[in-house]
């Protein structure tokens, strides 16, 4: 079997050449102040390198959210430091550098399919002939071509995810943060948007980071899978995976897969502790 | 007596028939959502007219619809310059001035937390603040003309269409603003592509209830003082020299003025709102 | 003892004195009846309360009354305690007017709701259009419950009753030849006030005429106490002030002018003045209050009866 | 604690702009009072003041200033007039007294909340009655819309001599006139209220096999009862508003509406004032008391607070 | 390997001496009429016997949850043949004769969690001792003893689902409908719930029926699986376990049981067609 196990977070030390997309070093989060106070985040050190596909599995609670709005610039981290294509998030966040899903869709009600992809080109100020090629081009990416001018709400859930995804891609940052993005649909569909999603990671090279809750779908995505613990969040384990990047969807029955899956499962049960 | 008896046949008829058509298979159906309150509204001036005939109510305690639509009729271009000194000029007026202003103060007011904290019960302080103590002192102020009739109308619509405009800014869920804020949004631009859209329905919940509060504040205000024309100076006059009738013609302008006026703004709603779930059934 | 129930025409004040004296000093009472003042407001028209049945009885003036007698509903006049009319136009001396012929091209505020026809028809005996501004026009204004509309100088001229309006311009710090009035008893145009008036029907149940008897009897005592007793009568209409917002000094005062008002009066209507009235109503102009001359619009049975 | 400071600073602000506000607003009076007690003013006469700008009269006689601030009869109070006569009409009277404002307030109160009570009732009577029957729903509703654009103070005289005429008299008639302005935020929250359980909510009372009574009182009833007291707020505050309408045409024997119209009668623009502050005093005490219920009720519902 | 595969629905005629608990023959429900109209069941026949434990899995719209509710007499067929008990759906119903669990709680949020379970037994007109009784003992079950007292939001998602499952058991009916119960739970308080689920039946000998969505729950859990499939909403295909009543979670990785899940897998995709 041609598996690496990395209990151990990459160390700080060991800097290549190439730049680590994301780098948090020591990275700590606390909610609120006094007694009341949370822990969300613990020493987090985590490097996320370009074109890697990173997922984060862990119990509710265990800060998964938190440590992606922290990437995103939507959370500031009480300690440590994180890197953002060696800016701070902040300025990456300005320089537009990610394209972040929600984990329902979160289109605007009351704009198109289309409309609601030209949302962020809009803010950005493409060109009006720019936006309407890549509305195109995205929808077409989801395969939602025709659909562009229906309503959100006229679309059914997994549509609506599609969509949600085409609009973060539309501006073609090279990070994709996505939260849980397929946590609201049937397992069918669930993994149809997988198929699809691994082979734009494939075609385009981009670095994404992905929560879920499910451990086939962390396993079958991802070059990394980081599973975590709560009280306080922590990374319980990194688990590198060692299947290919192509991945027929049986993959999953094949024992490599249910090899993982299982490590990956007592990794969470160890974290998981009481509850 | 016969009559008395007849009107509450007519009501159980009227009934009866609303029930067929509320129940039966058309019953979602755009024109019998309109006759099932036409009926119901017709069932109540026939019993009105009968009753009033039947129990012999004098002419000036309550005249009978029949009366009532005669003298309409007859008073059409008094009714009209009425109608357009105390809605189109008092009423809509106000109503323009005030609701603007409270769109805008509530866009002001949202950028700082402070403010909205201490205006806000400040505002519902002054939105009891009854309107009979307040149209006097506006007549005072602003003359007998519309003007100051569309101050008090200024004054009754404000506070509610803030509060709600104030609460329509916030509505925009956590996360519609996080996706504003990946995408380095300016102030601006949030506001117009993500807040103010997602308050609209609370902008028109309050361009709504704004609509009665108009029509019920000049008309009022009228009473505390006025040019002689208009709806609120000729329902006062009119009672005083028991014209009845004609007070009752007066009502009848205001409340197809004010169904009208608020049919109006919720065909709007309707329109821009579409997307809402309360818009959608 | 029989019940009565007064409308008045306005609120609790010294206007009412005689009927609240009577009230107070068992007047009433020593008739075997049970009187209810029922105070009156801006928006409550006596006429539209009696013809409900909400009253017996009630204080109105006579315009007002024919208008509604017009308009089908039958007042008759049983009594008259004001001899003459209290009402007059009150103009700033500053704005140049000094006679009637200069209140052309004016501002002024004139009372509705069943009190204007007074104005209206002096202005048709003068040929003053009441439409609007001009030459041989003014623009009427709807005059609220005050005296602001003059104070405050949005009118030339308001109406004032000589024993209320006039003294709170007074008491708001003007002074008497900084004004110009004009009595409607002076221009030939007077009209009559404060009548009592009843339902013609009610009129052919002797039972009612006999309690109406002895309420004029009771209300005429009371009247002539107050105008012996202009104090007292004062104080017992603040006593029956709920709203509490009568100062004594002002209903003194007010009592004396009512005085002046009634004098002259035994209770019994003079048919001199009741023609007179009539003949003004008749010639309001192009739009008279009332079309034709009225009949039995009042009747002596009562006060006959009761004055005897 | 952020929000009293915040109410307090907003509070001082608006009595800041009110005092600047009173100078212009009451200038003409202090130098018409002025010109006849021999002062010289500009310009002279109080012809030529009328069409002159308040601003411009301010400038021209600064000396008049301070007066603006304790004119007897002024268009704008400055805000201590009002309180000092808020004060004395309420701490230093009698309750008793018909000069105390506690005792006109209470002659309001009692109408307010009779009327109140009859038109929550009525409100929730249809209410129930508009979400049992597709008929009422369909006939009811609209109409209601329509009852409320109607002027009820052109119809509160008519409303009270109809009741006079059948000798009903006293609280019920400016009870009935509060009742109409605050059955109708009942019905509309109500019928929000009681339609508020979604779907699953009833069909698990489906699945026990409830009657219609044991669905409304086990599931309906409780689920209206936020919508419920958020319209009872905004109907106490109507039916105040009703009662003082109801006030004016009964004589204006007592009440705050009896205040505000002797106030207004006798240019007492000082009373107007604090009587209209005193409605709207009386109007926050109850809606903060509703509250007070509310958050009492709902604490032993076992909503979060 | 042990185990039989019925494509063929059971048929009508093989009544045995014991009267099935369901029997649905030729079942078909359309919504709606004229254009508009959506055929959620067709041509259903299947039979559930005492005591067995039924997963239906099927893509979203296939008509899961529109059976359970046919079942459960909040729908009315529109044609062929459905008896509960040898009853109608109706008298199934009025005769209480099953407990219903929906995807979310759904738990009262003024009643505490006791008034919760109490709302049938008050609604069926138990004693007020009898209803304090089987409170503690189906408190017990679920293991929320001690939680009585306190009101929904102040438990976790995991045990207010426990709670509407003790509120379904206190009347203690035969037939449980349970549609999606553990749906919204995340994958650690689910396995946990699943297991005490199968405890529970094991020991009552109730009859179960259980949508879900998640392959591997309908196969830890049941004794048949009904793969359905959308528009319209038939039965693809029956599927029998094979595996022992005694589960422990880590059956899960046998071979047995990883065989079944591909099996279901399968029959999914197949009948899921376009989208
Ligand atoms: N804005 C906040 N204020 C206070 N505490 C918060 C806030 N956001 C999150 N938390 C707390 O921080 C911890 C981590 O939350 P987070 O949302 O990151 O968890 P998660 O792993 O995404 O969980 P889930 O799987 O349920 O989405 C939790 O205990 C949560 O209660
Ligand atoms: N009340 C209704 N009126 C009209 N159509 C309905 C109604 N309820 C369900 N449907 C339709 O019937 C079909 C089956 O719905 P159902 O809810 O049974 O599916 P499901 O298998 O439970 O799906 P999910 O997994 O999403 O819960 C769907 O196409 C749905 O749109
Ligand atoms: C709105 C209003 N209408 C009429 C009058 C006139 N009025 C009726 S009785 C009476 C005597 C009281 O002084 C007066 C003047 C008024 N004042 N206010
Ligand atoms: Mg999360
Ligand atoms: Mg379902």
């Amino acid at each position: 079997m041609n598996m690496q196990m990395n209990p151990q977070v990459d160390s700080a030390n060991d800097s290549t050449q190439v730049q680590p997309v994301i780098e948090a070093r020591d990275l700590n989060l606390v909610f609120g102040a006094g007694d009341t106070s949370v822990q969300a985040l613990k020493d987090i050190n985590l490097n996320i390198n370009k074109g890697e596909f990173v997922s984060f599995i862990g119990p509710s609670g265990c800060g998964k959210t938190t440590f992606l709005r922290c990437i995103a610039a939507l959370e500031t981290p009480t300690g440590g430091s994180l890197a953002v294509n060696g800016m701070t998030p902040e300025q990456a966040r300005l320089n537009r550098a990610y394209g972040y899903v929600f984990q329902a869709a979160g289109l605007y009600p009351w704009r198109t399919i289309a409309k609601n992809i030209k949302l962020p080109l809009e803010i950005m100020g493409f060109s009006r002939a720019e936006q309407d090629r890549r509305v195109a081009e995205v929808l077409e990416l989801v395969e939602l071509s025709g659909f562009g001018g229906k309503f959100p709400w006229q679309l059914s859930g997994g549509m609506q995810q599609r969509a949600s995804i085409a609009r973060a891609l539309a501006f073609d940052a090279d990070l994709l943060l996505m939260d849980e993005p397929f946590g609201a649909l049937d397992e069918i569909v669930r993994d149809h948007l997988n198929e699809q999603l691994l082979k734009l990671w494939a075609r385009t090279d981009k670095t994404i980071g992905f929560v879920t809750h499910s451990i086939p779908e962390a396993v079958y995505l991802s070059t990394k899978i980081v599973v975590m613990s709560p009280r306080p969040g922590r990374i319980h384990e990194v688990i590198e995976s060692p299947l290919p990047k192509e991945r027929p969807l049986d993959i999953r029955d094949t024992p490599e897969f249910i090899e993982i899956a299982h490590r990956v499962r007592e990794g969470l049960r160890a974290g998981h502790g009481d509850d | 007596m016969a009559l008395v008896v007849l009107a509450l046949l007519v009501w159980a008829a009227g009934w009866w028939v609303n029930a067929r058509l509320a129940n039966g298979q058309h019953a979602h159906s755009r024109a019998v959502g309109l006759a099932v309150p036409a009926i119901f509204g017709l069932t109540l001036l026939l019993m009105w007219e009968l009753l009033v005939r039947g129990l012999q109510v004098p002419m000036v305690i309550l005249p009978a619809p029949s009366l009532i639509a005669a003298r309409f009729a007859g008073s059409l271009p008094i009714l009209w310059q009425d109608f357009s000194q105390t809605i189109l000029k008092g009423a809509l007026g106000g109503y323009l001035i005030g609701c603007c202003a409270a769109v805008l103060i509530a866009i002001l007011v949202d950028r700082s937390d402070f403010l909205r904290r201490g205006l806000l019960p400040v505002g519902n302080f002054v939105a009891a603040l009854p309107i009979v103590g307040t149209a006097p002192i506006l007549v005072m102020w602003f003359g007998f003309d519309w003007h100051s009739k569309a101050a008090v109308v200024v004054v009754m619509v404000f506070f509610p269409m803030l509060v709600n405009t104030v609460a329509g800014l916030r509505e925009a869920t956590e996360m519609q603003r996080d996706l504003m804020h990946t995408y380095a949004a300016s102030y601006w631009q949030a506001l117009l592509k993500l807040r103010l859209p997602a308050a609209l329905p609370f902008i028109f919940n309050g361009l709504k209830i704004s609509t009665t509060l108009a029509l019920v504040g000049a008309i009022v205000a009228e009473f505390f003082g006025s040019p002689t024309v208009g709806m609120g100076f000729r329902i006062s006059t009119s009672v005083g020299q028991l014209a009845l009738d004609m007070v009752w013609a007066e009502i009848v302008v205001a409340a197809l003025a004010g169904s009208l006026f608020y049919g109006l703004i919720a065909l709007m709603e309707a329109s821009l709102t579409f997307w809402h779930p309360s818009q959608r059934g | 003892a029989d019940e009565v129930k007064l409308q008045l025409k306005w609120v609790t004040q010294a206007q009412f004195a005689g009927y609240y004296v009577a009230l107070d000093k068992g007047f009433y009472s020593d008739e075997d009846l049970d009187v209810t003042i029922l105070p009156g407001g801006p928006d409550i028209a006596p006429t539209q309360v009696i013809a409900g049945g909400g009253a017996d009885v009630t204080v109105e003036w006579m315009p007002a009354a024919l208008a509604a007698r017009e308009k089908g509903l039958p007042l008759v006049n049983i009594a008259q305690p004001f001899k003459s009319s209290g009402m007059m136009l009150t103009c700033w001396k500053d704005t140049g007017i000094a006679e009637p012929s200069d209140l052309a091209d004016r501002t002024l505020g004139v009372w509705f709701f069943g009190n204007e026809f007074p104005f209206m028809s002096w202005m048709g005996k003068l040929g003053i259009s009441t439409e609007g501004k001009g030459a041989e026009g003014v623009e009427v204004l709807k005059q609220g419950f005050n005296v602001d509309p003059l104070l405050q100088r949005q009118a030339d001229c308001i109406s004032t009753m000589t024993y209320n309006e006039y003294w709170q311009v007074i008491d708001a710090g003007v002074t008497e030849d900084e004004l110009v009035t004009f009595k409607y008893e002076d221009q030939g145009v007077a009209t009559l006030e404060d009548g009592l008036y009843v339902i013609e029907e009610n009129l052919s149940d002797p039972e009612f005429v006999n309690k109406m008897e002895r309420f004029v009897r009771a209300s005429m005592k009371g009247w002539k106490y107050a105008e012996e007793n202009p104090d007292e009568a004062a104080e017992i209409v603040l006593d029956n002030d709920a709203s509490g917002a009568q100062t004594e000094t002002h209903q003194k005062r007010m009592m004396g002018e009512i005085a002046k008002l009634t004098s002259g009066s035994n209770g019994a209507l003079d048919p001199a003045d009741y023609q007179r009235t009539v003949d003004t109503l008749l010639t309001g102009g192009s739009d008279p209050v009332i079309t034709k001359t009225p009949e039995g619009a009042w009747t002596h049975a009562i006060t006959d009866a009761a004055l005897n | 604690m952020k929000s009293v400071l915040a109410v307090l600073t907003v509070v001082a602000g608006i009595i800041g702009i009110w005092y600047l506000a009173c100078v212009p607003m009451n200038i003409k009076g202090v130098l018409d009072a002025a010109e006849r007690a021999g002062t010289e003013v500009v310009p002279a006469t109080a012809r030529e003041r009328r069409d002159a700008s308040a601003l411009g009269l301010v400038a021209n006689n600064s000396f008049a200033i301070s007066s603006t601030w304790s004119v007897d009869r002024p268009r704008l109070p400055a805000p201590h007039q009002v309180a000092v006569e808020l004060w004395q009409t309420t701490v230093e009277k009698k309750i008793t007294s018909k000069r105390s404002l506690i005792y006109h307030a209470q002659v309001t109160l009692s109408a307010t909340l009779f009327g109140f009570a009859l038109g929550t009732g009525l409100g929730i009577l249809l209410a129930v009655g508009i979400v049992h029957s597709r008929v009422m729903d369909m006939s009811v509703m609209p109409w209601a819309i329509v009852s409320q654009t109607i002027p009820i103070i052109a119809l509160a005289p008519m409303i009270i001599v109809v009741l006079y005429s059948i000798g009903v008299q006293g609280l019920l008639p400016k009870a009935i006139i509060a009742a109409y302005l605050s059955f109708f935020p009942v019905v509309v929250g109500m019928v929000k209220g009681l339609r508020s359980p979604d779907h699953m909510q009833l069909d698990l009372m489906r699945t026990y096999g409830a009657t219609g009574g044991q669905v409304f009182w086990k599931l309906r009833l409780p689920s209206s009862m936020p919508y419920l007291f958020a319209s009872l707020k905004i109907g106490i505050a109507a039916s105040l508003v009703g009662a003082i309408v109801g006030e004016l045409p009964t004589g204006a024997v007592a009440g705050l509406g009896a205040r505000l119209l002797a106030g207004s009668y006798y240019g007492q623009t000082v009373q107007i004032w604090s009587a209209l502050f005193g409605a709207a005093i009386l109007a926050g005490l109850l809606v903060a008391l509703l509250g007070l219920i509310e958050r009492l009720l709902l604490r032993r519902m076992g909503v979060r607070t």
